[in-house]
């Protein structure tokens, strides 16, 4: 049924005229070429081509064949027949009932599928036309192509960088062994800090502001006055010290032994 | 093209774009592929307009032997099509397409994505499995998906390889789409107009329908091992 | 096809000459090896100044991004070199950094400048070369000196970079070890209670606070340093 050079002659020189039409039967592609060549040969724009002179033309074609005995395939005698029915169709009165096409209708049809045949016949030919790449237009011979290098981004968060950190701190601080210190204030701390006044007390003062600066921490702060007044009493003994306390539970009194400084 | 800025060491701003426009153009050439915008504009962090930059390389380079174009969805250079028969340089002969061969190709790239039935409903004959598969052999047709009508059918469209064949910008680059649009020939329904026509058109007779179907089990089974 | 004369003989001089150099542009773009004076000359039957058209052409690209170099015998096109680099496209891969690496990062980040003896004393194991070198490949960090001790050995720091990524102004507004405590980041040590108390207290067990202190020292003689 392909023909190249059927077509490649019809592409040049138009339309094959006649005679020719008839013996080369192999030429067309299919009865809807057959008929678009037809058609052609009206010489009028699609939209305006007699359906009716068309079916004749076909069929007359088509009888032609068969007398030259050229082997006429089905699907080109069933359009023949189809286009038979058609002029009837267009030549009768339409027969009543919704659900048929009418004759102009499918009329109309063969027209919009002739129409549309020749339209992708017209952009084959311009799409075959256009410049085509390694024949018409060419691309650099010898590209160096762009290499694709793979860079790694490194991503962490700062949390993660803290958190990191902290662990680590953590685990060396978990790693030593501390020995947690005793909370009480010792007798000999109270001692040491007494002993470090002693001299700078010429006046009576309250035990109670030789303790250290203790914030709450009540059973801390007992230890402390309870190992200031011992220090005292210590001191006191040696001789360091004089100790005074005006009434039963009253606050204790200190100062320097005069003549110590 | 005429100025030939030699010096392009320092970053001042004019020199700057020169740079920019320097880079954009190796790029082009050094690629095997056409690049798109989007793909240029990442070697630009700093946000250079990479849309005009392209188009004035394209300014200089139009009416030069190379020109610089957009094909298949990005801008590359090719030789001036005018120059076509001076170069000689044949690379590919490239297959004889048959005309029914031709003829499905346009079908397929006007009418995409397509089956082979609307195919054969608008060419008015039954297309042989051969002309597909020499289609398909260019590298210029593939099947693109399934109609979701009973059987399923294989729908086709053209490819890349199509669209820089031939040096369209993309699909709906096609040279008188707008046209056949307009008028109804190509897009609104085909699907609607090839079955109205299978119902009351005898454009396929039986035979080529057996061999119709026969053909598109295999295409389907193409299309599934590949 | 080879021959264009036809065509070239009935333009005026000037286009004439614009023409052959289209033409010479077009066969070196689209030639796969480079082409010599004597190949191209071939393609001009009447004789054209090839040598003087390719110089022509030669000058036109010098300081583009693309240009007409001599090689292997011929003429071809090459990306400019200087901007080789550019060209490779860059694909970034998201990349964690090991636990290994975060802790020695953040070794560094507080105590800078470290070396690396001293990181593998506060990890407590040792750090491998390959550690630092993911670090270095980061930009984060960097060699910032030399300790001025026997061997003398490489002080680590971190770089702007790192301050970037992290989203730091400056080097001291890691928060405290104190601090990391405050927002859980470091866990209560079991036997804690007195090292809170330390804050408010004399009894402050004497090594933390000794340890504290240095810290705070190195970061500060940094910050001095940057």
């Amino acid at each position: 049924m392909i023909n190249a050079m059927a077509f490649e002659d019809r592409e040049r020189g138009g339309a094959p005229e006649g005679d020719q039409l008839v013996v080369d039967l192999d030429g067309y592609e299919g009865p809807l070429d057959v008929l678009l060549t037809l058609a052609r040969e009206q010489k009028v724009d699609l939209t305006k081509i007699s359906i009716l002179a068309l079916a004749d033309q076909y069929l007359a074609f088509i009888a032609t064949a068969r007398r030259l005995q050229l082997e006429v395939a089905a699907d080109y005698l069933v359009m023949a027949a189809w286009l038979a029915y058609l002029k009837s169709r267009l030549l009768l009165p339409e027969p009543p009932g919704p659900d048929q096409p009418t004759g102009d209708e499918l009329a109309a049809m063969l027209t919009h599928q002739l129409r549309r045949l020749e339209a992708m016949r017209g952009v084959a030919a311009r799409l075959m036309a256009l410049p085509r790449l390694d024949r018409d237009v060419f691309g650099r011979g010898a590209p160096e192509g762009l290499p694709r290098r793979l860079v790694p981004r490194y991503e962490a968060t700062l949390l993660e960088l803290l958190r990191a950190y902290g662990e680590l701190r953590q685990r060396k601080e978990n790693a030593v062994l501390r020995i947690v210190p005793p909370e009480l204030y010792s007798m000999e701390e109270a001692l040491e800090r007494l002993q470090r006044m002693v001299g700078r007390v010429p006046e009576w003062r309250s035990l109670i502001s030789f303790l250290p600066p203790i914030l709450g921490r009540g059973l801390i702060e007992r230890s402390a006055i309870a190992a200031t007044f011992a220090a005292s009493l210590e001191m006191a003994r040696a001789g360091k010290l004089e100790l005074r306390q005006d009434r039963s539970f009253g606050p204790v009194f200190v100062r320097s032994k005069p003549g110590v400084i | 093209m005429s100025s030939s800025d030699g010096e392009i060491t320092d970053v001042s701003g004019a020199s700057d774009r020169a740079q920019q426009l320097r880079l954009i153009e190796a790029l082009l050439f050094a690629s095997a592929a056409p690049l798109d915008a989007a793909t240029i504009a990442e070697r630009f962090p700093d946000g250079a307009d990479v849309p005009a930059l392209i188009a004035e390389l394209e300014r200089e380079y139009r009416g030069r032997g190379v020109n610089l174009v957009f094909v298949a969805g990005g801008w590359t250079f090719r030789t001036a099509a005018d120059l076509a028969d001076k170069l000689g340089l044949e690379k590919v002969v490239p297959r004889r397409l048959s005309r029914a061969g031709i003829e499905t190709l346009a079908i397929i790239a006007y009418h995409q994505p397509v089956t082979r039935a609307e195919i054969e409903g608008i060419r008015g004959v039954a297309v042989s499995s051969g002309t597909l598969d020499v289609l398909m052999e260019t590298g210029w047709i593939a099947p693109v998906g399934r109609r979701e009508t009973p059987g399923r059918p294989v729908t086709w469209g053209t490819t890349d390889a199509f669209l820089l064949h031939f040096g369209l910008a993309d699909r709906r680059d096609l040279p008188g789409i707008e046209e056949l649009r307009a008028t109804g020939l190509v897009g609104l329904h085909p699907l609607t107009v090839a079955e109205t026509a299978a119902q009351t058109l005898p454009f396929a007779p039986a035979a080529a329908v057996e061999e119709r179907d026969r053909d598109e089990e295999e295409a389907e089974d193409d299309s599934g091992g590949a």
